[in-house]
């Protein structure tokens, strides 16, 4: 049992807070929803030069080789800031894809390119037709054609579709939905003919698109892991996904609770802090809690899916449980910080946006208590 | 015990229902629950409403009311509230100024606004809130000197909502600036033209879009006659409106057609060729969401009962406004459940579910249980009046 | 819109309040917990000569020919002193179903002789087959057999079987369940052949039991409203017993309140009242906030079904309602008094014992919100 | 960061899992878990536990423990707790008082006491809350005069617990009487015979069946040397002790038994023909109650480790307690749900599902918020301590 982080992961932590509070405001944040793009190149590449991209990625593809620990103090101090653009999806959901695919010739074309900065990506998953998540419910198909698939389907809230250069998509090879079996997981190239994208608009103005796949063809190299088995392999990258998800909320969540915290303790009314007030006091405590609950939940689950444990109960309970957390922590900010932080100028409502995106994203809570249900035994 | 109406109420409501059914829009009702500033089809749909006899019923005749009971006010609240949460288009003015202008003012300010705020025609803002001044409302310091017939103001206020688009300024500030005297017994009312030389107005916008205001005062000259009632009596009328005001603005069936829309969308939308509507987790929240919409209602007829019968209201509407406000925020996070990541879209995204409004309602239900007073503060006065609890600050 | 009591029912509720706390003391009723009997038939008789079993009794039967706002104000004040007994059992399951069963024979048998005081009642519906309440999942067979029925099956937690004079079982005489069809209730003598009783023991000591019927005669006069077509009937005496019961709910909500702000007012701490505190105040407030929207909840179904008006939602609405409220209310009572009241010579467990046998008498709250769903038109 | 025993702790669980399984029953697990006082099975246990070197794994090996981690402590705890919530039988001597006499006591006191808790074979019951202290614990009013070799000691305690089974009270007891001294700045901790002469115990009988008590003291003559540490200095060691003893009571795996039970009721029970297990409600709340087991077990993990490696312990103990405690009501609350009115049976009963442990469950469950500190208290500490907010009172 050791709570401690490395020295590395200090050292880590602090480069990243350093860094982003210096390049990432919360006014460049409410700049970035509103650009069509959603983030800065020399951004990107003044992170890429930190080494970030490589974080995760093995030494052997020019990354760091650091490991899902190193990543969720990352997310953290990402979350914290509301950080912009395409890391998350090149990162958590593309990266991490590749890698999990133990596929040494697509490892070998990817994971240096995306170490460099070079290279972004994310993932097709959700549908349009399938209005609840579920990660079998996939209706795109991928038909055998020669040497070839033809992808056809629409998928939904595909995030930094406009700047990926390659789209991972979960398509079905076999089989109806909501069937587990006959999923396969295909690398498209975005430039691919046949692909459309659509901006959806939301609350965080974050990027989020639906793409269309329209016969869309990709070469059976683009297979990732196995046909019609991919299910297996989208879990494993699902699963470390959602932490990686969980730290960015766990970020975020602290520094609404520094704000409230800060804001009790200088606001005054009635001649004294309004922290020396119970009702705020108990909120605080409520926010310190919830957040303390889910940061140890956090680091179990990274520390057990490193070891190679598959933890899938812990997993499904840490998502469940920071999506509702962070909601709280939310709610319990705004309600200490008053009309001032209903202002969308004010920090705030950064992250009251961002909660309800976090918890959509990879799955909410009523659909991983599912999963801990089955896992009971249920 | 009686929950029923009477035959004249019920036949005003029905002739409301018709009226509203061809007048109200969407857009209109959105214009004042949004504060998006009340534009032309606002006011002109304000000026129907009066027309058609529809405001004023319990104002007293000689102003251009028809002396009935409130429960004439509270159907017309119902029924604007069931069709998209709308209110009263120029609400500030009905339900909050004008009633205090009826008690307080003199005769010359009831000729003077009554009758147009019963025609529909003005609106005014509330001018209370102060950056040091939120909760504490009686510490405000924005500074009314009387100066012949005139008060010289000066100072700031904020979070005044209606300003943009007023024609007054309902404005408190302090009149007795000696040392030592009770914080609460120095403030007065005053009725300000908001084109008085030396107003300047900054907007504010919020998280949900709406506008709010900053609003300087410098050196603005208030004619004496324009003040409310007596000197330094100012916060006492404030309060001893405040049930009624809250009355008026938390009204239940506000979230009537929110419930509604999403009983609907659990029934027209399918996952795996099942409707929602079908889970037991669905039919369970959406349960609880109008067995609270059922709480809500009687909370507020019992505290509209005792208004419309000349009762004090102590803690009961306040009862009503926690209620109702965080019943708001429950009802959003159902939908939420309900609508998944759908819901995360904004009405002019594509695939957009229920106009976007659940997002909408999501990003401002976080005002609920802060504006016109926190919960924090209205549960305490719930402690001490409705139970006679020692003060806790 | 009028929320006052007639004089005739303030002084109604003077009367019992007075009478009631003249007679039913705390240690009364711990002292009834253990009784066997659970009640006293002198206070009984007590209560009988005050008019109470005749209250909602027509006149032309020997009552007082009250409504059921009446009885509300009167199991109000009963549920404010956990009164022991079988008066709830007799009048909201007993008399109001020969009152809505319309049978003029039946009711001239029955309802003079409960007004005097003479007659005991109890409904025996739910089962031990089904696990859940569901008012329709009745497997107790009732088969004809020329001019009389045979009834086989076991009831579960039947109230005050051990007193009762009559029974009234619904019994199954078509179809299987859940079905709604195939219903129909008959009045059983407690003395037939072939019943038998167990006491069941509940954590709030009252008398509840299983009743196995094992070809138990009844004539076929003992049918109380239509055959096969019983759920129409019990649906009527549901909902006005439902009410009843909330009302008494609603008797100890206030109880505790005034106990818990009682308490807060008196006990110091720290050199102050603890209702100083706002976490205190707060607990108060949510009480409070939770028992006046029961009271107006509760008046207003009242009202509504002795309009005549069905009332099916917001009966199921004030079930769930009420139930989840005096749950909370005795949790924080608790909370409020601290150690002292979890001592069970003090008044505070008699209500959070009741409130959780309350919460499952004729249907928790997951059942009514199945109505309440079904009502939304879901 | 590392959520792993190391293989010596595995070892040690496999080991103590063995022994549990064949010694440990429920009956005895209860006897403490429901404070109906230790008999004696729950003595022999006590016994056998020490004997087969499962106690002091962690305390000196000069008084007869082990010198190893505070980690064989927790598992110990876990393991015992996963067996119908179990408790270490002698618990307030094990877990409290003999942690405060290692640190506080002198040579001779250590000497005396610390091998006989190892032993499993005394016992020591908390005298410290009073008829007028309880949260305000520091104003405690019961008085210990000195007189030569001896406190006099007169006053009275309440809810005092093992008192009707315990050898020893571990008492708390004004040692300043002079006026204007703080209140948390005159009291001394003893250890006092329970058979001194002068001491009174009087039954009280809590709602879910346990016995606490009164206690009298009339003149009751304890030895200097019984005196724990400084005098005047108790409250301090009171509250220098807390967090730890926090980290020993407040258990989260002696709420698993709970819920498995449940989940096994669940896929054991039938309505109409099919399995409660299947009900979305039913598994959406069992699977809320495992979550919440993982987040109390992660928070303990975090105290547990601070304490185990010697770091200063402030809120964190807090937060296991307030989260756990009231886990155990949300838990009860799901529980009551699942099983409705058969939850009401007692087990006694017939009928009775889950050997009535349910209903004893909710019965207990109202002392949990309360017991060794309110929520509210509590929340205080944690914003204060924790975050740094000012004093509220």
């Amino acid at each position: 049992m050791d709570f401690h982080f490395t020295e590395e992961q200090r050292i880590l932590r602090k480069t990243a807070r350093d860094f982003l509070e210096a390049n990432c405001s919360a006014s460049f944040v409410l700049e970035m929803e509103k650009d069509e793009k959603g983030y800065k190149e020399d951004l990107w590449l003044k992170m890429s030069e930190l080494g970030w991209m490589g974080l995760i990625i093995p030494e052997e593809y020019d990354g760091v080789g650091g490991n899902l620990l190193d990543l969720v103090v990352m997310f953290e101090e990402m979350g914290r800031v509301c950080l912009p653009g395409p890391f998350f999806s090149t990162i958590a959901l593309g990266a991490l894809s590749i890698m999990e695919s133990a596929d040494d010739g697509l490892k070998s074309e990817f994971l240096p390119a995306i170490s460099r900065g070079e290279l972004k990506l994310t993932m097709a998953h959700e549908e349009p037709d399938f209005t609840r998540y579920d990660p079998y419910s996939v209706g795109l198909k991928a038909i055998k054609k020669g040497d070839a698939f033809l992808l056809s389907g629409t998928k939904m809230f595909v995030p930094d579709a406009h700047v990926a250069d390659s789209i991972i998509c979960v398509a079905r090879t076999d089989g109806q939905p909501p069937a587990r079996y006959g999923l396969s997981l295909f690398i498209v190239d975005a430039g691919s003919k046949g692909l459309n994208l659509r901006p959806l608009k939301t609350m965080a103005g974050d990027k989020q698109f639906e793409v269309s796949f329209n016969d869309v063809r990709v070469s059976k190299g683009a297979l990732l892991g196995r046909l019609d088995r991919g299910s297996d392999l989208l879990d494993s990258i699902l699963r470390k996904a959602v932490v990686c998800k969980c730290a960015e909320m766990l970020g975020g969540a602290q520094k609404v609770l520094e704000m409230a915290s800060g804001y009790a303790k200088e606001r005054e009314q009635f001649g004294k802090p309004i922290g020396s007030f119970q009702a705020v006091q108990h909120h605080c405590a409520n926010m310190l809690i919830d957040i303390e609950g889910s940061r140890y939940l956090i680091y179990k689950v990274a520390w057990l899916l490193s070891q190679g444990i598959p933890a899938v109960m812990e997993t499904a309970a840490c998502k469940s449980w920071v999506s509702e957390a962070f909601k709280k922590v939310v709610s319990l900010g705004h309600q200490v910080q008053g009309a001032t932080a209903y202002m969308i100028e004010h920090d705030m409502p950064l992250y009251s946006r961002r909660a309800r995106i976090a918890e959509m994203s990879l799955g909410d809570g009523r659909y991983h208590r599912t999963v801990v249900a089955s896992q009971l035994g249920l | 015990m009686d929950f029923g109406y009477s035959r004249e109420e019920e036949e005003y409501r029905e002739r409301l229902c018709r009226f509203l059914d061809e007048n109200l829009t969407e857009e209109i009702a959105r214009q004042n629950w949004e504060d998006r500033g009340v534009g032309s089809e606002g006011r002109e749909f304000s000026r129907k409403l009066a027309a058609y006899g529809f405001l004023g019923m319990s104002w007293p005749k000689e102003y251009g009311g028809k002396g009935l009971s409130p429960t004439y006010e509270f159907i017309l609240l119902d029924e604007l509230g069931k069709r998209w949460g709308c209110h009263v288009p120029l609400d500030v003015g009905y339900t909050m100024v004008g009633p205090t202008i009826l008690r307080r003012g003199s005769e010359a300010l009831k000729s003077e606004f009554l009758p147009r705020i019963i025609e529909g025609e003005i609106e005014f803002c509330l001018g209370y809130t102060e950056p040091n001044s939120g909760s504490d409302l009686a510490s405000m310091q924005m500074k009314a000197v009387e100066e012949g017939d005139y008060f010289i103001v000066n100072g700031q206020k904020t979070f005044n909502t209606e300003c943009h688009y007023s024609e007054y300024h309902w404005l408190a500030a302090r009149t007795d600036q000696s040392r030592g005297a009770p914080k609460y017994k120095g403030i007065s009312l005053f009725i300000v033209d908001m084109d008085s030389p030396g107003i300047t107005i900054r907007p504010l916008w919020t998280m949900s879009g709406e506008r709010t205001n900053e609003v300087y005062y410098d050196n603005v000259k208030v004619p004496r006659h324009r003040m409310v009632g007596e000197k330094n009596m100012g916060f006492y009328y404030m309060m001893e409106a405040i049930g009624s005001e809250r009355n008026q603005v938390f009204i239940p069936m506000r979230l009537y057609s929110l419930l509604q829309e999403l009983v609907q969308y659990a029934r027209d939308t399918h996952h795996n060729g099942r409707p929602l509507a079908e889970d037991p987790l669905v039919r369970d929240r959406l349960a609880q969401a109008a067995i609270e919409l059922e709480v809500a209602r009687v909370l507020a007829d019992h505290s509209r009962w005792l208004e419309s019968n000349h009762m004090p209201l102590s803690y009961e509407p306040e009862i009503t406004k926690i209620f109702t406000s965080e019943m708001e925020q429950r009802l959003v996070d159902t939908g939420m459940q309900l609508l998944g990541a759908f819901g995360l879209l904004m009405e002019d995204s594509p695939r957009v579910p229920m106009r976007g409004r659940l997002a909408w309602y999501y990003l401002h239900s976080f005002m609920t249980t802060i504006g016109a007073g926190t919960s924090e503060i209205g549960r305490s006065v719930i402690a001490q009046r409705g139970l006679g609890l020692p003060r806790s600050y």
